[in-house]
């Protein structure tokens, strides 16, 4: 039989080409993986279901996943959305044992989620917000010309977290950073961030740190770039679609990302010919949820290793399990089911490889931008109940 | 025998569900004055707004022999027919120049009178010519209404009440205007109350009483008959 | 006087006629959700029943205001949001066990949510049923997007993008239901569908209620019979709103989640085309809107990508063709069946249908193969075994020849109608 | 002072793209009584277009046929569908664009896709004109601007100086009146109508590369300009202009303002409620314009220039 | 002297510079038929709005049985047992004849505006309702809905609606307005045995009806009361005679 797995992310509306981005990635992975032969012999298959970005709208395509047969669940944009799931998923399991699902997140990244809300049942695929904001803050401590920085995010959930993580690790990496503007707008309303830029320029900020993503990102990046902004800007997701043609020439330098890889990374053949096909195959977007494959990867090596696809065996050979991927190795930490991995601070350039969003500027790697998993990690006050 | 101007055949018309007009039939010859008196409320306006497509008419209405019956207003102002309604309508915020020119159907062929030639007709609207039509007095903006209607060169126009509510020697004017228009050999259906203007102007007389035509007469004819007044006229 | 006294009671409908006309149906409507269970339906028939239960509601309360108040809204959701959060707010007091909730099951939180819809209701009514027509509309317009940005400032009650959610299996329970699996919550949602719609019946026939009516029709003459349309439209208003958070606290309990894009303008305009589909005119057209659209919204919303597509076909060819909605055309059927000739009225009707089926035939087509062109991703559409790509002529020739051949027996069918 | 000069740059320029996108609607709200809730979607539609066409030729061929096309687009809808509806009354009007805009935005979808288009602004125009306080200000937005202010002058010359300007006014008041004169009422309603839909495609010509070209545009826009053409005052293009310009700088001054309630509680001397307090001005920006629709129209219903009320 | 019914003082009413109603006193006694006729556009229409509350009047004072109403809304007005008719017929035409009368009763039954209980289950209402379609010839159609019903008998649903609340005070504008010569003299007797014992206060265009009906008549000119009389009086009166008439250029043939 098939291995059926619910893809539930936005599929349309601001954020629908962030959805769409890695729908495409699991759906090529899953065909890689089916034409290997699938896991233990079973077929995967992907099936999208769009939520808007909306908690109760994710919930009702969770309940429509979960009546279709799907025994697992892969979202990642917005931890509002996966918050909402994480809660469903363990209430679903309680209710109907038997038929358990797993949550696989690959991007929702409020550090609550492998913390206090941590459950058995969530699996995170991408470094959490402390985590990437850890070498976002490293890299400022060194830069003595950074005095001042603005923080400017989403208001919701991650959004909040960003801006706390910012402002306890800059205060304790760089008590003499002054922070010159706290900024949440609403989540994918905004469609003219002028005034939002025109605020930074007269705050004088030597830097911006954001969490911004999907069309929150480009469209800030497409107002800095009228406005003649030349602050840098530093940044979880300026990957998002469209946000380095927005800026042009003009991000070159200026646009900072931390992520767990870039496409401009070393790598075998193997992986540039993946990478290769992507684009080939999804022409609109770039490589890019790396992410997605090391889920797949680990999903596959958890199935065979416990020998079933049922989720509980799944979940806890998942468990500590640690693949080897085309840029080094991850961890899945038993503790707290968050991924362990390095990460990478990059920044536009037009020196590249592969560019991004048919253009020729692409991220590469900075000088010292390698944070390694040992420095990424970040501890956790998990504690998990277990099934037996 | 000349082709009638307007024929009317068994004209009926409803408000939603109230018949107001009852199978009226009347005849208008080219160059013809017709008064059409009656008392308040018996359908004379209606009369007028059915034949000019404001309120849907059941019937026959033949305009120089072609049935116009249904047709869009325009269509029927375009064929000829004129009417200037009881409400008067005219265009309170455009200036009396203006409202002449809105009664002009094609500007490229206007009618045979100029805008100045209509104005040296009425001398009072030459003064008034720039200012705004709501400011003129009762009678000037009944006159405006009939100048508009002319310039649309109409070979017959509908007058509803031009008097009403207008001072005594006005109404002598607005009569002689009528009368004026009439030598041009324009046709006109008179739908009237007061019998002096009524009487003094109009070839023809048609009485209406609840929906339907009770009588019809020339003016001598109809003063010998004051049981028709008296009954569908008087208190 | 005893003469007339018999007669009078003759004007109203006998005993025996108000049973099979008001009470029967209700009975046998209860008595399907009753015997529904005993067939052993799948989760998804659960899932997509509780949803119609829901929307049952909040369609029947939008037209309280709609159908029976003439006061045409664009947002009533906000009631419907108002009750529902008040309901998430209940079902986690009653989860801390805090002070009195500690003993309120959770199965009677709809009232809560009554409570709350009515209590909004009673707000924002104040100012906004002082007017009517679209004045009223557009004070609804104003006030659904004020309250629904206003929620993503104030987090404790609304709880931001995040919305609140809680847990309902809590509390005391009753009639031995825990509330956790799904075929549980089924006897809850039908319990309050029957109760919302028995209190909306019996509200269209109270004095209010007839009130209400009246004022839809002319509110003018209201007044000189003694009454202040105002006042009556302020407190029918407040009755839809409880009504509206009655549905809203059935939401609350199946889906344990409410954020605030549950009060924006796309539920609220949802539940107007739900209402008015089904027909504002009949008090059951509601009904059938909610079951039809919420069917619609969760089945074909899985067979094709382009149902919001249909969905908009289908409100507009309303509007133009049938303004009297669904339950117009049942009941426009069901009298023409009784009618005079009721061999010929089939035929007609045959007619028609055929010439709709065929037209529809054309849209879907269209719909389908364009849907697939624009995806790009290669698929194509095959009903029954064809291949119908948009390079292929036979889809385009489908297209025409259905539309054309549609239309004509449509209009043919109608001018038949109208010589006879 | 930078925050004041900033929020009447962008203020003017947001304000003016909103009189653009609402003119039309003041234009066929007033004269056929029709609230056309799909003006949005026609606004979208003139930035769809643009985009194709600015794809197959150049945003200046765009800047001409879009809005040609939005406004035929407009017309057939008029003449097939409104029309009839049109004897059903008011509200049958309003629910059938409301339909109508649904129908747009799905057709759209279908076309397009379901996610944003890259629609720029054309490189002769992507310059920065001139600098202040270190941001520029784009050429684009000049452009727009001009273009808007020509729109504002040709509309009032078509109104108030042409012969069929005067028809058209004329029957905003008394269509039988003008039909009666031999003027082809239900013609004129349909070219309104067509010329309203043509200027909101000529807006989502202007705006949909400044902003976002997405199938959400339609909805994003479309309360606002309701509360342009409510607050303006039905019928009147001066109203329209004066509430554009006003929700314009509101919105934009808003964003600039980081006061909180807490601080100006506390500067009056009253003690807020956390939650309260915690609102800032900026977080409020998007609320202001309903805020302004629902006390307008409670306190003076017929808007800052109309005459009659809704 | 009893105090008057109804009675206006020094009332105006403008509308812009407009002024519709200029100084209008009248005292209507209780148990009075009192007609007003006037030419079109005189006004009377206006006055009535004006004492039925649907207009404030810019000057002057309406009272109702002594008790000044000027100021009031309609339904406090309604409450206090004045009751009017529409020129234009203003039924609920969604609502089945019953269902029209029903509602024009239930507010002097003290069913307020209640929702809890059952319209149906309250005798005295249907009672009641029973009585006044009874009394306008309308019990035959009871169930008919309003928009159905043929004008003439939507004119007596008018006045069965005027009357079913119980007011003593009845306005009628123009009821016999549209119908035919027969339909005419069936409303007439409504309106007659309606208005037993009640004050009535009525406007027509119809002589006969007024003649028949009215115990003094008041002739609108522009807005002022010309003269106040009874019939024979009014039949005589020359001013009357070329104001409604507007006949001043025969006027040896008026008094034939
Ligand atoms: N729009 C309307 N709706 C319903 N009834 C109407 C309407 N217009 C007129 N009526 C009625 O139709 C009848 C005939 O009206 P019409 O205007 O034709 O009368 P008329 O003879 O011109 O009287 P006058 O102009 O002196 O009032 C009257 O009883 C009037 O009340
Ligand atoms: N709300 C209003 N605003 C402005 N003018 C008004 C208003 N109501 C009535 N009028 C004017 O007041 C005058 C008197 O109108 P009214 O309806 O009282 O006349 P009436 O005597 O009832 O005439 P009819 O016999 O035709 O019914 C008319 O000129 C009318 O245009
Ligand atoms: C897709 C991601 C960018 C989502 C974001 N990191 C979040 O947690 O909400
Ligand atoms: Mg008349
Ligand atoms: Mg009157």
């Amino acid at each position: 039989d098939t291995i059926k797995m619910a893809f539930i992310d936005p599929l349309s509306g601001p954020f629908g080409p962030s959805g769409e981005a890695a729908y495409t990635s699991f759906q090529l992975a899953a065909e890689h993986i089916n034409a290997n032969g699938g896991v233990n012999g079973d077929m995967i298959e992907v099936t999208g279901y769009d939520n808007k970005v909306n908690p109760k709208e994710s919930l009702v395509q969770l309940q429509k996943a979960i009546d279709d047969g799907a025994r697992y669940i892969l979202q990642g944009n917005g931890s509002s959305v996966a918050a909402a799931l994480i809660e469903a998923v363990n209430k679903h399991n309680a209710r109907n044992p038997g038929e358990e699902i797993l949550f696989f997140n690959y991007a929702a990244v409020t550090p609550a989620f492998t913390n206090e809300l941590c459950s058995f049942w969530h699996f995170r695929f991408d470094a959490h917000a402390d985590m990437k904001m850890a070498g976002i803050t490293d890299w400022i401590a060194e830069r003595d010309d950074i005095k001042s920085v603005y923080l400017i995010g989403q208001d919701y959930v991650f959004g909040q977290a960003v801006a706390a993580a910012a402002e306890s690790q800059l205060a304790e990496k760089r008590p003499d950073i002054e922070i010159v503007g706290n900024e949440l707008h609403p989540l994918g309303k905004v469609k003219d961030f002028t005034p939002y830029i025109q605020k930074i320029i007269s705050s004088g900020a030597d830097a911006v740190i954001t969490g911004n993503w999907g069309a929150d990102m480009q469209l800030l990046m497409k107002a800095a770039a009228e406005s003649g902004s030349d602050v840098p800007y530093l940044t979880f997701y300026g990957g998002s679609k469209g946000a380095v043609s927005s800026l042009g020439e003009a991000g070159i330098g200026l646009l900072y990302q931390v992520s767990e890889v870039t496409t401009n990374l070393e790598a075998s053949d193997e992986q540039y010919a993946l990478i290769e096909e992507y684009k080939e195959r999804f022409p609109d977007y770039d490589y890019y949820y790396h992410r997605a494959w090391n889920a797949m990867d680990m999903f596959v090596a958890a199935a065979e290793a416990a020998g079933s696809a049922d989720p509980i065996p799944v979940a806890k050979a998942l468990e500590g399990l640690t693949i080897e991927h085309a840029y080094g190795s991850a961890t899945m930490r038993a503790e707290d089911h968050q991924i362990q991995q390095p990460l990478y601070i990059s920044v536009v350039s037009d020196d590249v490889k592969y560019g991004v969003d048919n253009i020729d500027l692409g991220w590469k790697l900075v000088d010292a931008g390698t944070i390694s998993m040992e420095s990424a990690e970040q501890p956790t006050t998990c504690e998990m109940e277990r099934p037996e | 025998m000349t082709q009638a101007m307007l024929q009317v055949k068994d004209l009926h018309a409803y408000y939603g569900k109230s018949h107001v007009l009852r199978g009226v039939d009347m005849e208008i010859m080219p160059g013809e004055v017709i008064a059409l008196l009656g008392r308040n409320g018996v359908g004379r306006s209606t009369t007028a707004k059915a034949i000019m497509g404001e309120v849907t008419p059941r019937g026959e209405v033949l305009f120089k022999g072609e049935p116009i019956a249904g047709l869009e207003s325009h269509k029927i102002a375009r064929m000829g027919l004129g009417y200037v309604p009881e409400s008067r309508d005219i265009f309170p915020s455009m200036t009396v120049r203006q409202n002449l020119v809105l009664g002009v159907k094609d500007m490229r062929n206007p009618g045979k009178y100029s805008i100045d030639e209509m104005l040296d007709m009425f001398p009072n609207l030459r003064a008034r010519a720039d200012n705004p039509a709501g400011v003129l007095s009762g009678g000037e903006k009944q006159m405006l209404t009939m100048c508009r209607t002319l310039m649309g060169d109409p070979e017959l126009i509908i007058i509803d009440e031009p008097t009403e509510g207008l001072a005594p020697k006005i109404v002598q004017q607005i009569g002689d205007m009528i009368a004026e228009i009439a030598k041009t050999g324009v046709a006109i259906l008179l739908v009237e109350q007061k019998l002096s203007i009524a009487l003094r102007i109009a070839h023809r007389v048609y009485v209406m009483g609840h929906g339907e035509i009770v009588y019809s007469g020339t003016p001598a004819e109809f003063a010998e008959r004051d049981d028709v007044r008296a009954e569908w006229l008087e208190v | 006087m005893s003469d007339a006294t018999q007669t009078f009671q003759n004007l109203a409908p006998s005993a025996g006629a108000k049973f099979r006309q008001r009470t029967l149906p209700i009975l046998i409507f209860a008595a399907c959700l009753a015997a529904i269970p005993m067939v052993g339906p799948s989760r998804t028939f659960y899932t997509i029943a509780h949803q119609m239960g829901i929307n049952i509601v909040f369609a029947l309360s939008y037209n309280m205001i709609l159908g029976k108040g003439g006061l045409l809204s664009f947002g009533h959701a906000v009631y419907f949001g108002f009750g529902g959060y008040v309901a998430m707010h209940a079902m986690n007091w009653i989860e801390d066990g805090s002070g009195l909730w500690a003993g309120f099951p959770v199965f009677f939180l709809p009232l809560v949510g009554f409570a709350g819809g009515a209590l909004a209701g009673a707000i924002i009514g104040w100012p906004s049923c002082r007017k009517a027509g679209t004045t009223f509309a557009m004070i609804s317009l104003g006030v659904a997007e004020l309250v629904f940005a206003a929620a993503f400032m104030f987090d404790s009650f609304f709880g931001g993008e995040q919305g609140i959610s809680g847990d309902r299996m809590n509390g005391v329970e009753l009639f031995g239901l825990s509330m956790g699996p799904i075929s549980e919550v089924y006897w809850f949602i039908a319990f309050w569908t029957v109760v919302g719609l028995v209190g909306m019946w019996a509200f269209t026939r109270t004095p209010l209620g007839k009130l209400s009516e009246a004022t839809r029709d002319n509110a003018q003459r209201v007044q000189f019979i003694g009454y202040n349309p105002q006042r009556v439209r302020y407190l029918v208003f407040i009755f839809a709103g409880g009504f509206a958070g009655l549905a809203g606290g059935m939401a609350a309990v199946n889906y344990e989640i409410f954020t605030p894009d549950a009060m924006s303008l796309v539920p609220s305009g949802f539940v107007l085309i739900m209402a008015y589909v089904g027909g504002i005119t009949y008090f059951v057209g509601p009904i059938f809107g909610a079951i039809l659209l919420t069917y619609m919204q969760s089945m074909l919303s899985d067979f094709t990508e382009a149902w919001l597509l249909y969905l908009g076909v289908l409100f507009i060819a309303i509007v133009m063709f049938a303004p009297r909605g669904i339950a117009g055309i049942v009941f426009g059927i069901w009298d023409g069946l009784r009618g005079s000739n009721p061999g010929q009225y089939i035929a007609g009707l045959l007619m028609k249908l055929a010439g709709i089926l065929l037209m529809l035939i054309g849209l879907i087509v269209l719909v389908e193969v364009s849907v697939r062109w624009s995806n790009g991703y290669g698929e194509v559409y095959e009903p029954f075994g064809m291949h119908l790509g948009h390079q292929n002529v036979l889809s385009w020739l489908i297209i025409v020849v259905t539309a054309v051949a549609g239309v004509a027996l449509t209009r043919y069918a109608s001018k038949d109608k109208e010589a006879a | 002072m930078e925050t004041i000069v900033f929020g009447l740059l962008n203020g003017v320029s947001y304000g003016l793209l909103l009189f653009m996108l609402s003119s039309g609607l003041t234009l066929i709200f007033s004269m056929m009584g029709v609230l056309n809730f799909a003006h949005a979607s026609f606004y979208m539609l003139g930035a769809y277009f643009a985009f194709t066409i600015t794809g197959s030729t150049s945003f200046w061929i765009a800047l001409f046929i879009a809005p040609v096309l939005v406004g035929l687009v407009g017309a057939l809808v008029e003449r097939y569908g409104l029309r009839k509806v049109h004897a059903n009354g008011h509200v049958a009007e309003l629910l059938f664009t409301f339909g109508l805009a649904y129908l747009i935005e799905e057709v759209v979808k279908i076309v397009y896709g379901k996610t944003a288009v890259d629609y720029r602004v054309p490189d002769l125009l992507n310059f920065a004109a001139f600098e202040i306080y270190g941001a520029t200000f784009p050429a684009y937005r000049i452009f727009v601007i001009f273009i808007a202010i020509a729109m504002l002058v040709g509309l009032w010359f078509l109104l108030k100086r042409t012969r069929a300007g005067l028809i058209i006014q004329a029957a905003l008041t008394h269509p039988h009146m003008v039909g009666h004169l031999g003027h082809n009422v239900p013609f004129i309603f349909m070219t309104v109508f067509g010329i309203g839909c043509a200027l909101a495609g000529l807006a989502g010509l202007m705006a949909g590369n400044i902003f976002v070209t997405d199938p959400a545009m339609a909805v994003q826009m479309g309360p606002i300009v309701f509360v342009v053409v409510v607050v303006g005052g039905i019928g009147s293009l001066e109203g329209a202009f004066l509430a554009s310009l006003l929700i314009g700088l509101l919105q934009n001054f808003a964003v600039g303002i980081n006061a909180s309630f807490a601080e100006i509680f506390a500067f009056t001397g009253l003690s807020p409620t956390s939650e309260v307090g915690d609102i800032t001005i900026s977080s409020l920006a998007p609320v202001l314009p309903f805020l302004l629709l629902v006390l307008m129209l409670i306190f003076r219903p017929q808007g800052l220039m109309g005459e009659q009320e809704l | 002297m009893t105090t008057p019914a109804l009675s206006l003082d020094k009332l105006n009413k403008s509308f812009g510079p407009a002024k519709i109603i200029n100084d209008v006193s009248l005292d209507i006694a209780p148990g009075e038929r009192h007609a007003i006729i006037g030419p079109n556009g005189a006004g009377k229409s206006t006055l009535f709005n004006l004492i039925s509350g649907l207009y404030t009047p810019t000057s002057g004072t309406v009272s109702l049985h002594g008790q000044d109403i000027s100021d009031m809304p309609p339904h406090e007005i309604n409450k206090l047992g004045l009751s009017r008719s529409f020129q234009v017929s203003n039924i609920f035409t969604n609502m089945t004849v019953r269902e029209n009368v029903r509602c024009g009763v239930l507010h002097s039954m003290g069913q307020g505006y209640a929702w809890w209980r059952n319209i149906g289950s309250n005798k005295a209402v249907q009672q009641k309702t029973w009585e006044v379609l009874e009394h306008c010839s309308l019990a035959d159609k009871a169930n008919v809905p309003a928009a159905l019903l043929p004008y003439a008998d939507q004119r007596a649903l008018e006045i069965a609606i005027t009357i079913a609340g119980g007011a003593d005070v009845i306005l009628l504008d123009e009821p016999t307005a549209g119908m035919s010569h027969s339909e005419t003299a069936r409303a007439v007797d409504l309106i007659r045995r309606a208005s037993e014992g009640k004050t009535l206060v009525i406007v027509e265009h119809d002589m006969g009806v007024i003649f028949d009906l009215a115990d003094r008549i008041s002739v609108l000119v522009y807005g002022e009361i010309i003269a106040t009389d009874k019939p024979e009086g009014i039949r005589g009166n020359a001013a009357v005679r070329e104001a409604y008439l507007g006949d001043e250029a025969l006027p040896e043939e008026v008094t034939a």
